[in-house]
């Protein structure tokens, strides 16, 4: 096969190849190996990690762990304020976060002018997904517990998780508008429609799944976060359910640093065990955000 | 043909008071997210001003000792800033090859079926609360390194760096396979067409073409690894201290900053200040590297 | 060729000393023509002429785009289309695209959203079944009314389109080369139901496609960089132009 | 290829282009007949010496002259617009073929009328021709080469052709006949000289006519059958 | 619109189409050129009285059917192929046409050389006619009206289609010479039957250029000049 | 038509008896068929005929796809397919797509990747530009070659992607729609160029487009549902299909 064809001409060809073919495929083999390897490793980590806390939590997850308040004895130490409160903050974080990002991904999709104004919006949109969380811990601190005066108290958690995910929510929901096809919209105005009809029949019944799967991978964000809520000052010993949205509270993730930064053994272990509390329910959330994407992006349509 | 009567062209419902009214509702949702920005901004400046007007910025920024809490109080930036670049560069070799050799085995390489897999799994583990990645780095990692290298402290910027790094892969592998996916199918068929073999099509058309989305997803999670905070605060350390060295217990920006939170320091002393000032510094250090990186991110959506 | 201002009060749509910008492009450069109601009207030209951008303009459709501006006067049955309200006329003067675009919704849904928003109170089961009378889809959907649009194929899906902007009971169906996307079987059955739709509609449509101009237009305007070069009969477009341009473009001499 | 794989075939577009070609079609079928009404009348008015006939038969002529130009106008309109291949390429092709074939025997019809009274100046050159036998069999000629281009009757295009050789034959004996007629009465020279135009426009007629066969053999047959024996490169 | 808006035309595509046109067209010129020198050798033979001649012109009127055959192959082949329109289109229902009517001065060069000797039985017959002149003429028709279609000369087509009445008018003054003489020698009527053949052929080949030069017209100027005074609907 | 099996020498590519399955649909249903040196083969037929799928057969790119399979004989040169190097069978066997994809390269970089991973030890700048011109480019793009690919018309990165085809010396140059995505201009020109190859090259292009098959190619094979209906000088199948399917595809009366 490498050989010219007598019958090609020579003007337009000089053959001059040598395409050392066993040596490239040779090479082509190997580093697909490395780049399987690579892939693997990330998993292998999660598995080992998910193995270690199992094996070192097991044998303190029981009824008790989960139905009791924290406790100075090892023994008798539980979560149930920290899963209390944890259910606290995602339930209010969700309420004040969902509609304000959606509106303000509507707002940017479909009104917002392609102006300055917008490319600012767009470029903070950005930037605030990247700034750490522990300085939304510190605006929290600044803002809600000064100079609101919420004080330490679970709407200022809420408030300051709403802060964080806002920019996560607003890109999710962003793309997930982005995605509906222009068409959709372009024949919408051509049979007279307006932007609100435009909106609310066909774009955000459209979007629905694709802002669904962002809200429920950024409450499970707001749920595993640990050092904004350090900021405000949630770190406390609470033994008891809190009442009111101004009451203090601690979530799983605050008990778990609480307990892993203890120098005994016992308490190391504890947090493993809340520690695979907190991932069973970490997992749950996000195996259902992604299976809820995947099934939408098979029957999409479009 | 039945048809209702010509209409006239004239009602208005293009500027009805109802479509004011929801166009300016979600605007105003926009809005809030500017003062957002503004307000981590003034909290943070309000109070290094205080900061700053106690302590010369000039020694901030050039003094080699951090010592708020000894008599002999010195506030030089660099031992907190040393700590999170080293914990930073270790996360970077790990996170970097493994994170785009993820990247380019699952966009060029993986069969449907093993994607399928692997693209939850790496969610999976980015799901994962850094507060756990903590207790794993101090409560595994470090363990199992002081069976190599007996000469670990408890505390250390090599575990926290490696578990750091690990923590970032799927965000390096999750935008560079988005960038490779970006770059159109046709381009490895034209490679294929000329006689490439796979590894040829990937490394010299596909990750190319998809270089800037990459250099972004770098930079994006170098920015992530140093605000990264529990990890580096369970398992680095608390000692401010200018050294190249992993093994030794050290103490990063953000781990700083929790620590003064959790401890006892009256608010308005210049101790509970230097918090600000420092997250000001991490204000500016990952922002600067966010516009770099969003620059990029929107030049290489622009070219196909 | 020079048209003269336009004061022919048989004409459906009209456009006089058109000039539009997309910022500084200066896209149509004193457009004046005008199509005569129960015709197909064909637009002409090598891309990026303008044909797109004046069709857009009897629908107001560009304002939806930043940053555009446009001069001149356009007029629907002798009425100034600048002063009328864009919802309105939109609703009077339908539209189809390039790529088939249904809702991703029930058959039945597709037809009866744009009569419903439009405040239609009549019976909408009889509507849909007009409609889809009317683009030449009854037969082959009438038992799957309830199926989602998407499961049509492409052919079909532009009927529904078509149908789907009949249902807003326009009196003007513009439309922008709608076969692009399609198949030949599938185009030739869209221009079998173009040329039925004649009877009762005014048609302008786009073509990049010579050979579909020539098939289906009783008129066609050839445009060139922004200007009208010329408009007459198709079959004098076709046998004999009286500009060079238009016969180059006409014989693939240029694009 | 077997044709057992097909699926049934799908309903076939209605195009544009079908009622143009039916148009064409059908004014073809009127041109068709008008000039087998010509042919009949120049005859009749030769044979019957109606002069009233054959100043209408020439009057008619405008007729056929109108519909051969829409005939041609039509086919460059279908062309322009359809750019049609294969079959229906074919058939605009005869048709502007045809077209020009029965203008032509439209013409000699007009031809024959005109001579209508100068070949009675001497009544002898009628009767020793067989004008009504020859105009017969072009007629006939004529009509059949209609049926045949009506049903894409190969065969009977086919018979036409090889009746035209009875025409010229008749024709030769005209000739003859008339010669014969003139030498013995030089006053009818003028007539006979008429007259054998007349035969001689017969003979055309009929070769025209065969030219339409040849054009329905090659609309059916994509062969072209002209000039058999020589091949064009 | 004002022709200065338009930027430098880009450059012409080169299209297969255009070889393909241009072969037609080196073909049709052929076609001229052959039925040239077949009307001159025709006419030569008939005048010189050269036998051989004669017998060359029928012989090579294969020649003239094969190019006949080969233009409309080739036409037709373009029109499928490219399905060309405007004054392209037109170009090829006007080879199509000329082409006709070429191959028909073609077939009267060969009934005249067929002629030939039968008219020279009676040498008077030649004498009394004007053939030269009128060959002369239609020659010049001839050549002039391939002029009008090589350069699109409108004019010169017209001015074709107006030479057309004066070979008529030799036509009908050779006719009354040779009945006048077939009148006076009763012999010679045969001569004189066939030399009114040869003078109405030479008078159809003039018809044949004047068609051409409405062919060329129709070209030019996509009017369709034929049969004034008559319209197609 | 039954194509006999084909044993003719000249032939460039050849296939006997092909079936292709993509997973269980049956996508090609023995297809024989030739094409000779230095002509342009066009395919045509209605969509999903299989067009697309016999051209990826000649150089093994179905192979990329999975879960696909075929059966009988594939032939270049005389020499079986089925045996040969994918990757060096590629060589031989150059391909243009549907949309053009030049890589985000250089002009230069284009042409000269595919020559440099094969191993071209020759003068680069000297193919650079031989390839160019062959692909009837390089007037347009000579002074500009390090310019990013991407800053070239559609129609001139067709011809790029043309021109990169070229430089890994090929012998046959496969096309599939080529120019769909072209305006006419720039479809023009591509198939000046087309022809202008024709000379040193065998190609097959599959077009959706009669008029452009017609123009363009040599010989045309149409194909429908999986078969091959009729392979035939174009000429023939223009004038004179002998297939009715044939006939009424090309005359557009089914798809
Ligand atoms: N949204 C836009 N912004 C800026 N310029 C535009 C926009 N849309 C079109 N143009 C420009 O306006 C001119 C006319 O564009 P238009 O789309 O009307 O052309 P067209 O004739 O429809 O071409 P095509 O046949 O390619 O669709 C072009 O020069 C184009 O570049
Ligand atoms: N990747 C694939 N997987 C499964 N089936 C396929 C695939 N590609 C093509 N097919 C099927 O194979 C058949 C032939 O497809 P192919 O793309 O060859 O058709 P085509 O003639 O090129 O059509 P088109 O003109 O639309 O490009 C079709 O029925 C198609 O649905
Ligand atoms: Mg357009
Ligand atoms: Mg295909
Ligand atoms: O004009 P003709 O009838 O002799 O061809």
């Amino acid at each position: 096969m490498v050989d010219a064809t007598p019958k090609a001409r020579t003007e337009v060809r000089d053959r001059n190849f040598d395409p050392r073919l066993p040596q490239r495929r040779r090479k082509a083999l190997i580093v697909r190996g490395l780049f399987f390897m690579a892939t693997v490793f990330g998993l292998l980590v999660l598995m080992v990690l998910m193995i270690d806390v199992v094996a070192k939590g097991f044998s303190w997850l029981d009824w008790g762990f989960v139905s009791n308040f924290p406790s100075r004895n090892p023994e008798e130490a539980g979560i149930k304020s920290a899963i209390v409160g944890s259910l606290w903050m995602m339930g209010l974080t969700a309420l004040f976060a969902v509609p304000v990002s959606v509106g303000a991904a509507v707002y940017l999709t479909e009104y917002a002018n392609r102006g300055w104004f917008y490319n600012l919006i767009q470029l903070n949109i950005a930037n605030l997904a990247g700034v750490p969380s522990v300085l939304y811990g510190i605006l929290g601190l600044g803002l809600f517990v000064r100079f609101m005066a919420l004080e330490r108290s679970i709407l200022a958690g809420a408030l300051t998780m709403t802060l964080l995910i806002m920019p996560i929510l607003i890109i999710s929901a962003q793309e997930a508008l982005k995605a509906v096809p222009q068409g959709i919209r372009e024949s919408a105005y051509a049979l007279g429609a307006t932007r609100s009809q435009v909106i609310w029949s066909h774009l955000l019944p459209i979007a629905a799944p694709g802002i669904m799967t962002g809200i429920i991978l950024s409450l499970s964000r707001a749920v595993g976060e640990t050092a904004p809520l350090i900021m405000i000052g949630a770190l406390t010993f609470i033994a008891f359910l809190p009442e009111s949205v101004m009451d203090p509270f601690t979530v799983l993730p605050i008990q778990i640093f609480n307990w892993t930064s203890r120098p005994q053994a016992d308490f190391q272990e504890i947090a493993a065990a809340a520690i695979v509390i907190l991932m069973i329910f970490l997992f749950l959330m996000n195996l259902s955000a992604i299976s809820l994407r995947n099934h939408f992006e098979r029957n999409r349509p479009y | 043909m039945s048809r209702t009567p010509l209409r006239s062209l004239q009602t208005n419902v293009y500027n009805s008071p109802k479509e004011r009214v929801v166009q300016f509702v979600l605007g105003a949702c926009a809005v809030a997210t500017v003062l957002t920005l503004f307000g981590i901004a003034f909290v943070l400046l309000g109070e290094s001003f205080q900061f700053f007007s106690n302590v010369n910025v000039l020694d901030f920024l050039t003094d080699t000792e951090w010592t708020p809490q000894f008599v002999e109080k010195h506030y030089g930036i660099w031992p907190l800033l040393s700590g999170t670049l080293l914990v930073t560069l270790i996360a970077a070799f790990v996170s970097v090859p493994i994170g785009v050799a993820s990247a380019v085995y699952i966009a060029e390489y993986a069969p449907a079926s093993a994607r399928r897999v692997l693209k939850p799994g790496l969610e999976l583990l980015a799901g994962v609360p850094t507060v756990v990645y903590g207790y794993f780095a101090l409560t595994f990692v470090t363990p199992l390194l002081q069976r190599f290298i007996p000469d670990l402290q408890i505390f250390n910027a090599l575990s926290a760096g490696i578990v750091v790094g690990i923590m970032i892969i799927p965000m390096i592998a999750s935008l560079s396979e988005d960038a490779l996916r970006a770059v159109p199918r046709s381009l490895a068929f034209g490679g294929y067409a000329l006689g490439a073999t796979k590894l040829e099509v990937v490394t010299k058309i596909m990750v190319p073409s998809a270089l800037s989305g990459i250099i972004a997803s770098f930079i994006l999670g170098l920015s992530r690894a140093i605000g990264e905070t529990m990890i580096v605060t369970l398992a680095a350390g608390a000692t401010p201290r200018l050294t190249a060295n992993p093994m030794e217990s050290i103490q990063t920006m953000t781990a700083y900053i929790v620590q003064v939170s959790l401890g006892d320091t009256p608010a308005g002393s210049i101790a509970y200040q230097s918090l600000f000032a420092v997250g000001l510094m991490l204000f500016l250090i990952t922002l600067g590297l966010n516009v770099v990186a969003n620059k990029v991110i929107r030049r290489y959506k622009e070219n196909y | 060729m020079e048209t003269p201002p336009d004061t022919d009060v048989s004409a459906k749509l009209a456009a006089r000393d058109l000039h539009f910008w997309y910022g500084t492009t200066h896209a149509l450069k004193g457009i004046s023509l005008s199509m005569k109601p129960n015709l197909v009207t064909a637009f002409i030209g090598p891309s990026g002429c303008g044909k797109s951008t004046l069709l857009r303009c009897f629908n107001r459709m560009n304002e939806l785009i930043p940053d555009t501006q446009w001069e001149g006067d356009l007029l629907l049955d002798g009425e100034d289309i600048r002063s009328a309200d864009p919802i309105m006329l939109r609703r009077r003067v339908g539209m189809v695209f390039q790529k088939p675009n249904p809702f991703p919704k029930s058959i039945e849904e597709n037809i009866a959203w744009g009569a419903r928003i439009n405040g239609y109170k009549g019976n909408m089961p009889e509507l849909v079944e007009r409609c889809l009378r009317q683009a030449a889809l009854w037969d082959e959907v009438k038992d799957r009314l309830k199926d989602n649009a998407y499961e049509l194929s492409g052919g079909q899906q532009q009927r529904l389109c078509i149908a789907r902007a009949l249902a807003a009971e326009p009196d003007v169906l513009l439309m922008d080369e709608p076969a692009s996307a399609l198949d030949p079987l599938a185009t030739g059955k869209l221009e079998e139901t173009i040329i039925e739709l004649k009877d009762a509609y005014t048609i302008v449509i786009v073509t990049h496609n010579m050979q579909q101009a020539s098939r289906i237009s009783d008129e066609t305007a050839f445009f060139y960089l922004g200007e009208l070069v010329e408009f007459d009969d198709t079959e004098v477009i076709f046998t004999r132009p009286e500009n060079k341009r238009t016969e180059d473009y006409i014989t693939g001499r240029f694009g | 290829m077997s044709e057992k794989h097909w699926k049934e075939p799908e309903m076939p577009i209605h195009r544009n282009l079908d009622n143009d070609m039916e148009l064409l079609r059908s004014r073809l079928l009127d041109m068709f007949d008008l000039v087998d009404e010509q042919v009949a009348g120049a005859l009749n008015a030769l044979l019957e010496k109606n002069d009233d006939l054959a100043e209408q038969v020439r009057r008619r002529d405008d007729e056929v002259d109108a519909l051969e130009l829409e005939v041609d106008r039509q086919a460059e309109r279908i062309l322009a617009l359809y750019q049609p291949v294969a079959s229906e390429l074919r058939f605009l092709i005869v048709a502007v073929k045809v077209n020009t074939d029965l203008e032509r025997i439209g013409d000699h019809c007009k031809n024959i009328a005109k001579k209508t009274m100068d070949i009675r100046a001497h009544s002898g050159a009628l009767a020793v021709t067989r004008f009504d036998d020859m105009g017969d069999a072009a007629r006939k000629m004529l009509r059949d080469v209609q049926d045949a281009f009506t049903n894409r009757d190969r065969r009977l295009a086919e018979r036409v052709m090889r009746q035209d050789s009875a025409v010229d034959r008749i024709h030769k004996e005209n000739f003859k006949a008339l010669i014969a007629l003139g030498r013995e009465n030089p006053e009818s020279i003028e007539s006979v000289a008429h007259a054998i135009s007349v035969s001689k426009a017969i003979e055309r007629i009929s070769d025209h006519a065969k030219n339409v066969a040849q054009s329905v053999i090659f609309l059916v047959e994509a062969v072209d059958v002209r000039h058999p024996g020589v091949q064009g490169e």
